[in-house]
């Protein structure tokens, strides 16, 4: 959990980003106002604040801010698919499940990493992710396949290009 | 609002509202009573945001379904989780 | 004549609602805790999501906030069905009874007698 | 759960009940919540925020309604009436939690934790939780503070934000089951807030209208509907939000007791 620099920034760039959301306005006066009100809150959020935040690993950050909007697309994609393969198994009349829990070792040393990928697993097909033990990752199935590990291999590399 | 859209959906919260307070009270279990209780609270803000009170409704889904829950479960955690007479874990 | 983003907020609603509907009929029909917990959190986050933004796009000033939203929900909403999960399976919920592999109470009694010692 | 044998001893109770909220019902459909309810009084051809004679009106709901923008400058009613109108019943209401909470704290200081639970070794908590905890806590403060600096904008206030920032600090606490903000550190955010909030009444006694708690700066800082504007009102607001939030936070560190 070091505080360097560029985290204070980044944080403070993305509270930012946040206030500016919550309080759109049109009128330049206005908009003035919550921009310096903005800055300041974000500012001493992100300076008190900054510590408590996961480690999210080093590496380029040009690099991976793009690399985030690429793991972003591929989350997407695989959150419709998830709904769609919900639904097909829900209104199948057998309901085709073959669950159980199975464990993968994720790729990726960072916290912030393990805990991204853990929540998007949860939100693609099939998948429910249920405990950390010892950085292997233990994941509810509801139809197991031979080789869980491969199935996870595009999501985890997306989420390791972002967060080493 | 269309009166009769209002009106039908009150009628539901009030009814729901009923259902889960009389829940809380017949429960043994008395933090599967907190959380109903929250649920309760977290209808009436709806009811409240119905009735154009969004301040009132902001509190109350705060406080009564957020906080007043947690506090409880604090509260019994530190006492017995049944009340007399109930199943014994 | 109903505006354009009227009618492609109203469609996102009607998609959003239907995969709400669908995810409560998964949390009817599937058999155990586990699995209706994927059927729940997968179709309940993403018809919020959905609903969210069709509002946003019905009432533009209301976008960003409902973007802002959205985030929220993907970030929480998954954490909130792993504490459920996790806590379910501490306090000793069975899996349903055709699970074909459990990795995960093994590794948990021993984590936990490693503790212990 | 709902036993048949006892259940037809309830059936008064719950018939009492519905009768009860039936009658509630009729009473709130009857009541046009927003709307000014008197229309006598009102003059013809009236648009809302239109200035009008105070002298002809006896309801103070609608001369509230009528001159709340022109006399505290908070484009929010309910703002105005609770901080401006009642803003020493509001004082009164702060001190109310304050107590609450000190009683708490009182109460519980004479239940001692048994040293045996205290070695009971568990597992630490669950790494998603925690991190993903700490990654929302920033936005939830953030939000807190967006309510209660808006809080002369849109709906919510000093209550409804400092909650917020409370139930954020319980998300921590339930992540986080060992660390937490010191007893300290909040017992001093809370004095100095009330502090702000008596200080911020004293100087309505120093300025033109000598009463305590009054908003004598409301219509010469920036116009209705900015952020700044509304003369004292945000800073009270501001010092409530503070104040509530470190007391929450503070009656939800002591009710969890150490790490159990």
């Amino acid at each position: 959990m070091a505080r360097s620099p560029l985290k204070i920034v980044l944080t403070v760039l993305v509270l930012m980003v946040a206030w500016m959301m919550l309080t759109l306005r049109t009128d330049i006066d206005g908009l003035v106002q919550e921009i310096i009100a903005g800055a300041l809150i974000a500012l001493a959020l992100g300076i008190f604040l900054s510590g408590i935040l996961p480690d999210a690993g080093e590496g380029n950050p040009v690099k991976r801010i793009l690399m985030f909007f690429v793991f972003l697309l591929i989350f997407f994609k695989e959150m419709i698919l998830a709904n769609i393969d919900v639904a097909f198994r829900v209104l199948h009349p057998k309901m085709p499940i073959k669950p159980g829990i199975v464990e993968v070792k994720p790729g990726m040393k960072s916290d912030m990493g393990k805990m991204i990928l853990a929540n998007s697993i949860t939100l693609t097909p099939g998948t429910l992710s249920m405990d950390y033990i010892d950085d292997s990752l233990f994941i509810h199935w509801i139809s197991v396949e031979d080789d869980p590990e491969e199935a996870m291999k595009p999501l985890d590399k997306a989420v390791k290009e972002v967060f080493p | 609002m269309n009166e009769l859209v209002f009106i039908a959906l009150a009628t539901l919260m009030f009814i729901l509202m009923i259902a889960l307070a009389v829940m809380v009270i017949r429960s043994k279990d008395l933090i599967k009573a907190a959380i109903l209780l929250s649920g309760v609270s977290l209808i009436a803000s709806f009811v409240f945001v119905l009735l154009r009170a969004p301040d009132v409704a902001m509190a109350e889904a705060s406080i009564g379904s957020a906080l007043t829950a947690i506090i409880l479960v604090f509260a019994i955690k530190k006492t017995n989780r049944f009340e007399e007479g109930g199943e014994e874990k | 004549m109903i505006a354009i983003n009227v009618i492609i907020g109203m469609v996102l609603i009607i998609i959003g609602l239907s995969f709400q509907v669908l995810g409560a009929l998964g949390l009817i029909r599937l058999p155990d805790v586990y699995n209706r917990l994927q059927a729940a959190t997968k179709s309940i986050t993403l018809g919020a999501i959905s609903i969210a933004i069709g509002v946003g796009v019905m009432d533009p000033t209301l976008l960003t906030k409902a973007i802002l939203v959205a985030v929220f929900l993907l970030i929480t909403n998954p954490i909130s069905s792993h504490a459920i999960a996790r806590g379910a399976y501490r306090s000793g919920v069975p899996l349903w009874k055709g699970s074909v592999v459990d990795k995960y109470g093994p590794a948990l009694e021993r984590k936990e007698r490693e503790v212990k010692e | 759960m709902m036993e048949r044998t006892t259940f037809h001893r309830s059936l008064p109770a719950i018939a009492l009940a519905l009768l009860f909220a039936a009658t509630l019902f009729v009473a709130f459909v009857e009541v046009d919540f927003g709307e000014p309810r008197i229309e006598e009084e009102l003059p013809v051809n009236y648009q809302p925020g239109e200035e009008i004679d105070t002298e002809n009106i006896t309801t103070p709901g609608l001369r509230y309604l009528a001159n709340s923008s022109e006399e505290t400058g908070s484009a929010n009613l309910v703002t105005a009436v609770v901080v401006n109108y009642r803003g020493f019943d509001t004082l009164g209401e702060v001190t109310i939690l304050f107590l609450a909470a000190t009683g708490v704290g009182a109460l519980l200081s004479f239940i001692k934790d048994d040293d045996e639970k205290k070695k009971k070794k568990i597992l630490p908590p669950s790494l998603i939780l925690n991190k993903g905890a700490r990654l929302v806590l920033p936005l939830i403060i953030l939000f807190g503070v967006y309510v209660f600096l808006h809080g002369h904008l849109s709906p919510g206030g000093g209550f409804q934000g400092g909650v917020i920032i409370a139930s954020g600090m319980l998300l921590f606490y339930i992540a986080e089951p060992t660390k937490g903000a010191s007893h300290k550190v909040i017992s001093i955010i809370e004095s100095t807030a009330g502090l702000a909030f008596i200080g911020l009444g004293i100087v309505g006694l120093m300025t033109a209208s000598k009463i305590f708690l009054a908003n004598d700066f409301a219509g010469d800082w920036g116009e209705v509907g900015m952020l700044v504007s509304a003369g004292l009102l945000p800073l009270i607001y501001i010092a409530i939000g503070f104040k509530v939030g470190s007391e929450m936070t503070g009656l939800v560190e002591k009710m969890r007791g150490d790490g159990s």
